[in-house]
């Protein structure tokens, strides 16, 4: 079991109504976000999201060091 | 020095410019992306872009130092807008500096391709009907 | 109003760019040709570009006219300087406004492409070796 | 026969030593630059020269109007 912080942006952040939340996790970051989804109910399937771990790109299957920094990246719109 | 930054207010594209100029450069080519009055059909009155912003600063340094590798360039430099943005505002801006036009342009187009589709920035379009949406645009 | 100028000195590019600005136009794409300290392999220390100018207006107006009717802009202009240049001096700028970038950048190339191959401006070179000679390139 | 003002550009004004000069000519535009190429010594053979005349790009078969402008353009380089 991991404590990590779980940052959200965009349309991630207004469906989960918050910037950011603490929460206990086992297994996987696919399996983080699949938890979250369901709890939130993000639109996002997992294929249209990227995962970042302490401010860098990580791999869906990463399993996350407690006190890890986790961020949903949904699809981006800059430019 | 970095080359890719976030600016939370308006900036001077200038300063920006004139950091590019090398004496063995005869060539230089700029992007800028302006908030447009209307996308997808939508009269649009304005945007807000936010970002995450610490891996934003790396992924933009990341594309430019893979610009510098890939294109015969001699420097090149971005800069994006976050916050709220009126029509006609700069949301970003590109310089490349090289020694012949091929390659400035090809570099400039190519870190513009690349910030939009790897840069972790967000665009919250607010229309003339008053409705506003995140865009998260399907892949290419 | 004139889209295409010579310029005997030195010229702002804030106005022209600023000139380019629409509401609907997203995207903005800029070429700048600077003097090199080199040409081939040889060092260089300035030159002077002279024209015809009459022709040289006319041309290079119906270059930017072209340019309108083919690629999908709001707008583009060019200016190219005259006279005596240093090394960093600005020697020609082109700017296009388009509601997306592919238009910009095509036609901002299309343009430069066409004003060095067919407006009557030439260079005059000199080197650092004390030399000095009109450039009449071959077509390409 | 017809009298006409000739100009001479960048290459071609130092050959010739003249910005421009008046010319009584019969015969086309390229007869023209002929006569001149001899006369000054161009190195610049004709294929590689366009000519104008009155302020427009105009073709070699062109005859000029007594009182016309004729410039040679030899290959530019703008830029």
């Amino acid at each position: 079991m991991a404590r990590v912080t779980v940052l959200y942006f965009a349309s991630l952040r207004d469906a989960a109504a918050r910037d950011s939340e603490v929460v206990d996790h086992e297994g996987d970051l696919a399996a983080l976000y699949a938890h979250l989804r369901e709890r939130h109910g993000f639109a996002l399937p997992i294929e249209r999201v990227r995962v970042a771990m302490d401010g860098a790109f990580a791999d869906w299957r990463d399993c996350p060091r407690g006190g890890a920094e986790v961020a949903f990246i949904p699809p981006v719109s800059g430019g | 020095m970095a080359r890719f930054a976030i600016a939370d207010d308006a900036f001077d594209i200038a300063p920006l410019r004139a950091g590019l100029l090398r004496a063995e450069a005869g060539a230089y080519a700029s992007f800028e992306g302006w908030v447009r009055n209307h996308n997808d059909g939508r009269a649009a009155t304005g945007l807000r872009y936010e970002s995450y912003r610490a891996l934003a600063e790396a992924e933009g340094e990341r594309i430019l130092d893979e610009a510098l590798a890939r294109f015969p360039i001699a420097d090149a430099a971005c800069v994006h807008r976050i916050g709220d943005l009126a029509v006609g505002d700069l949301a970003v801006w590109v310089g490349v500096s090289a020694a012949h036009r091929d390659a400035a342009f090809a570099a400039c187009r190519w870190i513009i391709d690349e910030v939009k589709s790897r840069v972790p920035i967000w665009k919250h379009e607010r229309y003339a009907e008053g409705d506003a949406q995140w865009l998260h645009p399907s892949s290419p």
